[in-house]
């Protein structure tokens, strides 16, 4: 960053620049221009310069590039270096920079008075504050500090370690309320090691996941949808074309089942039980690897009494249902079984199901000298409420965690908390938690602060400041080394200054270990562009343990007869995500919800009920009882209503606060399911969707066709264009025809292309109501259409497509306008001029697809969420229409930079925000006069599976072609 | 009719009858009058505020939505538009045809048409998202050189109605001025010298007929293709999208048909409170009004024929498109607007057959209304409902109108009948000129009545 | 000799007519007033129909031509690719043509009428009175002294109402 | 008198449209700024013939065309780099604003939907005055030429570049 520039002076420049780009095309830009007294040479005006840096919204540490402007973060990209992600980057990673501007976030240290009211103080008074009541504390007697945290990387966790220990104290507790740490206690049981194995979907022929939704939320979600897609990939497997068969195993159809060959609905609890079964299934038919070395006579004493047929008794699981996935996991070259459930059984039957078939290593693989886990064993947990009520906490420092919001009831973490005289809380958006507490401190957000990450064995991230702070805050690495200092820690307990120090000790220490010859700042530089160091991990050869064989699962029971399953939003994950209005406003893709939560009911449960559509219902638990409007739908098995985690809210800033329901509220501690009542309030309150119709009405929006036909090379008759009726001459494009080539049968339905529209394009996010009035801005959306019945058999379980403008050659939208507003490029491309539109609104009348957008409204970014604006795309006013322009920004760039180094544009160079973000790389960009180009390719490559919607209907010629999703044909297991 | 019998006696009207009837008409007005006009000035202005603060704030005060892009302005627009087109086929193409009962009504017709236009002319604009740009539909040199794509049927639109506008308004000023020449010579004041500046010095004598034959004729013959060819173009607005419910053939001559419907049934709501009010029962006779009837009945039939023509040919073509945006439209959430629009349009007007009813008042007061709220619904329905079934199932989205909408369209008949009451006050609203160019025609008609009186 | 002017007003367009032809026989151009347009007054008067014929022609060939200029003129000015249509796209400009046609047209013939007929004019002609605009059918002959005794009888027999005799 | 009335009525009615027209301009170079130090190009770019991209250096890589740091300045003027300021220099140093912050005043703007970028225009060999005039005669910064749509577009078509309206306006 320029450190000729004072940060006040760059935020004036910022936000002129802002400003500038905020007001709509009425305003000339900043009337003054204050120039760098030291030029800053990283940086030149008006280009982007990118900095890398690793993702901190999920545990799965993907790497990020982040692309500055004139000193602010514009957009969050994928970093390709970084091998989990490989450039790709989700919804919640592309949202995080709403978390660096947001509004709502704390702009400098409060501190709460004896009203109950906060005072804003300098950070002098604030670190004073802190720092008597520490040493006070500390000299009262051992442990009376405590340090309650999300882990935030090892150096950061090490530093509170060493801070808590400066204070006489050694109670830090690193927690998560979803980890997945049943995962780690189950491969302790099998494998006497307590990391998570990684997969290779991609290796496998078969995959049954027992409640991972892998493409939503689970463990690693873009990695794993990069797999699963590889997965699905047509491919010849021994002499045949196939593609990989998959089963998820759980109460809700989410984006993963959605995107499988079979849900198998089950209560929740009862996933163990079917994967018992199956197991069952494979050990009597004998479909067990030679060489996993098990004894079948313990196998079945194991397995006994998990019979398909008892099984299905208690779980309602049709027993062929489990027969089937037993021959098709057992049968498989290469199998893989996933669990995600909080309940060890299923875990442990998974780890079994592997290692019966030979698949450790191969699919599934404990990699060696993978990190510890960074998280607190609940215990520890336990310990500290403990000792809160105890009264032996007298200063409590919560960081980056939400305890008051995301514990169950029965944790008391409340009361606990006011037994703690003082609580300081570290953060950015105020919370449930800050409300609690006496000291507010404002924090660097990830993107402004020094930072790793030990994700796995051989993935070293390094984060780095991308941009100047946009508010007061301060890194709270520095801050807890800054008290720690105070304490009297000498320089050889913490030798470090600041946290840049740390972080590059860290990675010195690091070099040790690889052995690398450079020159310590050379191989920190390195790290530093690269955003981290990834070396690759050999696979640990692992020794099943058959001490788990004496401790079989009892039996699951029929289970509650209405149980309720709570599973964490795509977007919104465990709440995290709620404050930040690109995620509540980007619909939820299985049910197509916005800005609220709601709980799913099938049809059946429903009437059995008596519930409404939208009507309001209250969830009674053990735990408690939450009020929550009732979505009707088949994506959820009878008996079981399944709810989101992450909204109701009661602070957490304006985006936030109170919308729906949180389910924390009525669950155990730990746990993810229980036995719920429920009682039909009366009241109505309508969920709000974009969507009108689950139902394509038989109209080619999404195609499919089956594998078998695939292999047997017959095309399902669809687009029967009656040769090429052209009234005209056609128009010549002599330059260059861009055009997009979706795989549809890879799109999971992430919505990563969505949100990375939303920060490239400078999208209006319109809120509740607006959706409410079908006003949502978003240019590219997420199709979401279920099968009617009668063809569910030659069809997927749902259709997914992202569905954009199409760059229709024939555009419909372009002959009706009066002003030329909407026209043909001489690249291809369908220009929308917003300066020309007068806002007719007959364009979008006329596009057969709906991916015009109008400004019903003047958009509004309250201050700072507009410094994420870009610059080189106009923000659009009232009255305007607007639409996809295939990034055209980003093209005309690239081509300026072709033609000033006379060069050639090299194939995808230029790169569409969507489909830098796709996790799967369904969607690829090109040149259609290039048939060399990649997008070409792919097109010729799967010459049978393309399709172009409507243009059958309309003639519109799209510039984008689609590739069938490809399923099996059910009955064929 | 008793009453006017007493009056004049069986002995016919003389052209000094004529004289004294309309004149008296353009005595100063009473209170009741001002009082009216102050009553739609007002609702102008609460449309105008309502609009101020639309241009202010953005199109999002409307009920549009995001399939939903065009509703209730431009169904007022081409509500207005077919309104407009019943004036012009009674002055001129009637005219051309030397129809006999035109000649009595045909004045309030073309003003009619005139204010018809005007207003309709609002809602083009009214509707922009950018409104304070609307001059850019028209060519214009500018150093930017960019002048609107000649393509789009919004710009057709345009200069269809400003032509028509003019061609009108140039068509009720030629005909006019002996009128006005002639109220000239009756009146005092600053209304003589008003009526002078009006009749441009207008005397009647034989150079000046001569011309002016010449000209109205040609003008005449202008107006009738004239009026084809804008509601032609307006229909192509739909037509000419891949809309399913619009892109259809048939819509230019539906829609022409149409518009004579509404245009003649609103001269009626208009002619029938007019001539009471004003004592014009004399002129503008039962037997006008009976004439007047029989031509929104045969258009009537002719709009059933072409619903009916309509459906028949989506089922023809088996389009799933067209199919299904018919059966929303039948059948859908909005479906009762359909069915009341065919209840409006197909089965009131046929009471028409009925000659009692014809003659009678009150009926045909209260047929006209009808049809007026039938043929609103027309429109309505095919421009709302086949936006909201479109070709994206998942983009369905169904319209409700918004406070704005509403009072912006009230709005639009108070401000169109405001400048027809002041008209109708101000000016020879009938022909004295032709009237008494075919007296024995009115003659005729006079007898006729109190044949049917008697 | 000193002019006089004759003003007859007639109640009946039959006999003003009639008056009218005699009057033509005796080599006398009677400047005439009618209410209503009468076909036969013309006819008595002229041979030769309006020249407003010729203008409304002029001007419906203008705009048509026009219509042409500006389309085709502007599509090339920016030749614009809208969907893929050509960028002269006759049939979609012929309805621009056939407006600008109408619109020229009517407006060079409500501008011929003027022009043909002289107006407008600001002070009445000589010889108008009121009635000639409501229910009377007027003729002005202006003629010296000697002949006028002559017209009078002349016009008095045709079935004039009344009969003033004006000095110019 | 109608005869005057009705072309003086329709005379002001296209008068108005015409007005209403050509009057969109905002975003006009603005001719009477000043700036908070009397400096001079005509000294700078005429006399000293210092090259334009000397100072704005970033106009062949970017956007913008870049307004000089100070530092660059004080390459010159300052005797040892920040040692003491030669008088013409003072005024940075008034007390109104921070040391060596100076804000300039826009002369050129251009609205938020043209997206004008320097570089390819630099590498296409446009000289910087064909825009801006021959700022080396000026002391202070008048605009010569009106920036506007018609200015752009006719150097397009003479120099056939291209004339997409996508390009500039996205």
């Amino acid at each position: 960053m320029s450190e000729g520039l004072s940060r006040r002076s760059f935020l004036k420049i910022a936000s002129a620049a802002g400003a500038a780009a905020a007001i709509p095309g009425c305003e000339p830009a900043g009337r003054q221009i204050i120039p760098y007294v030291v030029p800053d040479e990283n940086m030149i005006p008006g280009v982007p310069s990118f900095y890398a840096t690793t993702c901190t919204e999920c545990g799965a540490g993907c790497g990020v590039v982040a692309r500055v402007r004139e000193g602010r973060v514009i957009k969050l990209e994928g970093n390709p270096k970084d091998p989990i992600g490989q450039g790709a980057l989700c919804a919640r990673g592309q949202a995080s920079l709403q978390g660096l501007y947001n509004p709502d976030r704390l702009a400098h240290p409060f501190v709460r008075g004896d009203d109950g009211r906060l005072r804003r103080i300098s950070w002098d008074v604030a670190t004073r504050a802190l720092i008597g009541r520490l040493s006070t504390a500390a000299k009262a007697g051992k442990d009376r500090v405590a340090y309650l945290a999300r882990p935030q990387g090892p150096t950061l966790d090490k530093i509170a370690g060493l801070w808590l220990s400066a204070w006489n104290s050694s109670k830090a507790v690193f927690h998560e309320p979803l980890a997945n740490s049943v995962a780690r206690q189950a491969a302790q049981d099998c494998f006497g090691r307590g990391d998570a194995p990684v997969y290779h979907l991609d290796q496998a022929e078969a995959l049954i996941s027992f409640g991972a939704d892998f493409i939503e939320t689970w463990e690693s979600p873009i990695e794993l949808a990069r797999q699963y897609a590889a997965f699905r990939t047509p491919k010849e497997r021994r002499g045949k074309l196939t593609i990989g068969r998959a089963a998820y195993v759980g109460p809700r159809m989410n984006l993963t089942a959605a995107k499988c060959d079979d849900w198998v609905g089950v209560k929740p609890g009862h996933e163990a039980a079917i994967a018992m079964s199956v197991l069952y299934v494979l050990v009597r038919q004998g479909w067990i690897s030679p060489n996993s070395g098990f004894d079948i006579a313990t196998l079945k004493s194991f397995v006994d009494g998990y019979d398909p047929d008892a099984v299905s008794q208690q779980t309602g699981v049709p027993a062929e249902t489990i027969v089937r996935l037993g021959q098709m996991f057992g049968q498989a070259e290469g199998a893989v079984a996933l669990a995600g459930t909080e309940d060890k059984e299923t875990h442990v039957a998974a780890y079994v199901l592997n290692a019966v078939t030979g698949n450790l290593g191969k699919t599934v693989a404990f990699l060696a000298g993978s990190p510890p886990s960074p998280l607190s064993p609940q215990a520890d947990l336990d310990g500290l409420i403990a000792a809160m009520n105890q009264k032996q906490i007298e200063v409590l420092v919560i960081a980056g965690s939400n305890p008051i919001y995301a514990m169950s009831p029965a944790a008391k973490f409340n009361d606990a908390l006011r037994q703690v005289p003082f609580v300081v809380w570290c953060g950015l958006v105020p919370d449930e938690t800050a409300d609690k507490a006496h000291l507010l401190l404002p924090i660097h957000h990830p993107l402004e602060a020094w930072r790793d990450s030990a994700p796995r064995a051989g993935v070293s991230g390094l984060g780095q400041p991308v941009m100047q702070p946009v508010f007061e805050s301060r890194d709270l690495g520095d801050v807890i080394l800054d008290s720690a200092r105070a304490a009297g820690a000498d320089s050889k307990t913490v030798p470090w200054q600041t946290m840049a120090d740390a972080v590059n000790a860290g990675f010195q220490q690091l070099q040790k270990q690889l052995g690398d010859k450079n020159k310590p700042e050379d191989f920190f530089a390195q790290a530093l562009r690269d955003g981290g160091v990834f070396a690759d991990a050999k696979a640990a050869d692992v020794k099943f343990n058959p001490a788990v064989f004496q401790n079989k699962p009892k039996p699951p029971g029929a289970g509650p007869d209405l149980a309720l399953a709570v599973y964490p939003h795509i977007f919104l994950y465990d709440g995290r995500g709620a404050d930040k209005p690109w995620l509540q406003e980007i619909p939820e893709p299985v049910d197509q919800i916005v800005w609220d939560s709601w709980a799913e009911i099938h049809p059946d449960t429903a009437k059995a009920l008596g519930i409404a559509a939208n009507e309001m219902i209250e969830l009674q638990t053990d735990q408690g009882t939450v009020a929550v409007s009732a979505l009707v739908s088949e994506h959820v098995r009878s008996g079981v209503i399944a709810m989101p985690l992450g909204q109701g809210h009661t602070s957490y800033g304006r985006y936030a606060k109170g919308r729906g329901a949180n389910a924390f509220a009525v669950l155990a501690p730990g746990a993810r399911s229980a036995a719920v009542k429920v009682h039909a309030t009366g009241r109505k309150s309508a969920l709000v969707s974009p969507l009108y119709s689950e139902d394509m009405m038989g109209r080619n929006i999404v195609e499919a066709m089956s594998i078998e036909d695939l292999a047997r090379g017959v095309a399902p008759e669809s687009e029967t264009v009656p040769g090429p009726y052209e009234m005209y001459a056609p128009f010549k494009y002599p330059t260059h025809k861009w055009g997009m080539t979706i795989d549809v049968n890879a799109c999971t339905g992430c919505s990563a292309c969505v949100a990375a529209c939303y920060a490239e394009n400078n999208l209006a996010v319109i809120g509740k109501e607006g959706c409410a009035d079908g006003r949502i801005m978003s240019w590219m959306r997420i199709e979401r259409f279920t099968p009617p019945k009668e063809q569910a058999d030659k069809a997927p379980l749902m259709y997914i497509t992202p569905m954009l403008c199409q760059q229709c050659e024939h555009a419909p939208c372009e002959p009706v306008c009066p002003v030329f507003a909407a026209y043909h490029t001489e690249e291809g491309i369908n220009g929308q001029n917003y300066n020309r539109c007068v806002g007719t609104r007959y364009c979008e009348n006329n596009c057969p697809y709906k991916v015009r957008r109008f400004n019903w409204y003047k958009p509004e970014w309250p201050a700072p969420l507009h410094l994420q604006l870009n610059p080189d795309v106009t923000v659009r006013g009232a009255g305007v229409m607007e639409k996809c322009t295939f990034c055209i920004q980003r093209i005309v760039s690239v081509e300026i930079d072709a033609k000033t180094g006379d060069r050639k544009l090299r194939d995808s160079e230029i790169v569409p925000a969507c489909a830098q973000a796709c996790p799967t790389r369904a969607i690829s960009f090109g040149d259609m006069n290039d048939q060399q180009s990649e997008m070409m390719r792919r097109r010729k490559d799967n010459q049978l599976r393309t399709y172009r919607v409507f243009n059958a209907e309309f003639n519109t010629l799209p510039a984008i072609t689609y590739l069938r999703e490809i399923y099996h044909e059910k009955g064929r297991a | 009719m008793a009453a006017a019998a007493q009056t004049t006696g069986v002995s016919a009207p003389t052209f000094t009858d004529i004289d004294r009837q309309v004149r008296r008409v353009l005595e100063p007005g009473g209170l009741q009058f001002w009082a009216w006009i102050c009553f739609c000035a007002f609702f102008i202005c609460v449309a105008g505020a309502l609009w101020t603060n639309q241009v202010y704030s953005g199109l999002g005060v409307t009920g549009l939505t995001q399939p939903t892009m065009w509703a209730i302005y431009i169904t007022d627009f081409v509500f207005w538009v077919g309104i407009a087109h019943s004036g012009t086929l009674i002055s001129a193409i009637l005219f051309l045809f030397r129809t006999r009962w035109r000649t009595a009504v045909y004045r309030a017709a073309e003003t009619m048409t005139v204010f018809a236009v005007l207003t309709a002319g609002l809602f083009p604009i009214i509707h922009l998202g950018r409104p304070w740009f609307f001059y850019w539909l028209a060519p214009y040199p500018n150093q930017r050189s960019l002048q609107p794509d000649f393509r789009s049927p919004l710009v057709w639109d345009f200069f269809a109605i400003s032509t028509y506008l003019t061609i009108s308004s140039l068509f009720l000023f030629m005909g006019l001025m002996p009128d006005v020449a002639n109220a000239r010579d009756a009146a005092r004041g600053w209304r003589k010298t008003f009526y002078s500046l009006l009749s441009m010095g207008w005397q009647g004598t034989d150079r000046q007929w001569r011309n002016f034959s010449m000209a109205y004729l040609l003008l005449a013959g202008f107006a009738a293709p004239l009026v084809i060819s804008v509601h032609s173009v307006v229909s192509w607005d739909f037509a000419m999208t891949q809309v399913p419910g619009w892109h259809s053939t048939i819509f230019a001559p539906y829609f022409v048909a149409g518009a004579i419907f509404s245009g003649v049934a609103m001269v009626l709501t208009l002619l029938i409170p007019m001539r009471k009010i004003m004592g014009l029962e004399e002129l503008i006779t039962p037997w006008h009004l009976d004439n007047l009837a029989k031509v929104i009945l045969l258009t009537s039939l002719i709009i059933s024929y072409s619903y009916v023509c309509e459906s028949f040919i989506v089922w023809y073509s088996q389009d799933a498109f067209e199919l299904m945006t018919f059966h929303q439209r039948y059948f859908g959430p909005q479906g009762y607007l359909f069915w009341m629009m065919v209840a409006c349009n197909c089965v009131i007007p046929l009471l028409l057959f009925s000659p009692r009813v014809r003659i009678s008042t009150a009926w045909l007061f209260i047929i006209a209304l009808f049809v007026n709220v039938g043929m609103w619904l027309e429109r309505f329905v095919i421009i709302e409902g086949s936006l909201a079934t479109n070709t994206e199932p998942s983009q369905w989205r169904f319209y409700h109108p918004s406070v704005t909408e509403i009072f912006i369209t009230v709005g639009s008949f108070a401000w169109f009948l405001m400048l027809f009451s002041l008209f109708a006050r101000f000016m020879p609203i009938i022909s004295m000129t032709e009237l008494k160019e075919g007296i024995q025609w009115l003659r005729e008609a006079l007898r006729d009545n109190y044949r049917r009186a008697a | 000799m000193s002019e006089v002017r004759l003003v007859a007003s007639f109640a009946d367009e039959e006999r003003c007519v009639h008056t009218i032809e005699r009057l033509r026989e005796a080599q006398v151009r009677p400047q005439v007033f009618s209410p209503i347009p009468s076909e036969k007054i013309i006819d008595a008067l002229y041979e030769r129909p309006s020249f407003v014929r010729s203008w409304v022609l002029a001007g419906g060939i203008f705009g048509a031509l026009s219509g042409f200029a500006l389309t085709l003129g502007t599509s090339y000015e920016w030749n614009l690719n809208a969907g893929g249509k050509p960028i002269a796209s006759i049939p979609a400009y012929l309805i621009i043509v056939f407006e600008l046609m109408i619109l020229c047209g009517g407006i060079a013939g409500v501008a011929g009428f003027f022009f043909t007929s002289r107006m407008p004019v600001t002070e009445p002609l000589a010889g108008y009175n009121a009635h000639f605009s409501a229910d009377r059918f007027g003729l002005v002959v202006s003629c010296d002294e000697a002949e006028s005794a002559r017209l009078e009888a002349l016009l008095k027999e045709g079935g004039a109402d009344e009969v003033t005799r004006e000095p110019v | 008198m109608n005869r005057i009335l009705i072309p003086v009525a329709l005379a002001t009615f296209v008068g108005g449209l015409m007005v209403l027209a050509f009057s969109q301009r905002p975003w006009a170079p603005r001719q009477d700024v000043q700036q908070p130090i009397p400096f001079s190009h005509r000294i700078h770019a005429g006399v000293n013939k210092i090259p334009c991209q000397y100072c704005h250096e970033y106009a062949r890589r970017s956007q913008t065309s870049g307004v000089p740091p100070v530092q660059r300045c004080v390459g010159c003027h300052g005797d040892a780099l920040f040692g003491g300021l030669k008088p013409v220099t003072r005024p940075w140093t008034d007390h109104s604003q921070p040391p060596f912050e100076i804000r300039w005043n826009r002369v050129y703007t251009l609205p938020d939907f043209v997206r004008f970028t320097h570089q390819p225009h630099i590498w296409a060999g446009v000289a910087c005055q064909e825009c801006h005039g021959p700022v080396e005669e000026m002391d202070r910064i008048e605009p010569v030429h009106e920036i506007n749509m018609g200015f752009c577009l006719d150097c397009h078509q003479k120099r056939g570049a291209t004339q997409d309206c996508f390009v500039c306006h996205h």
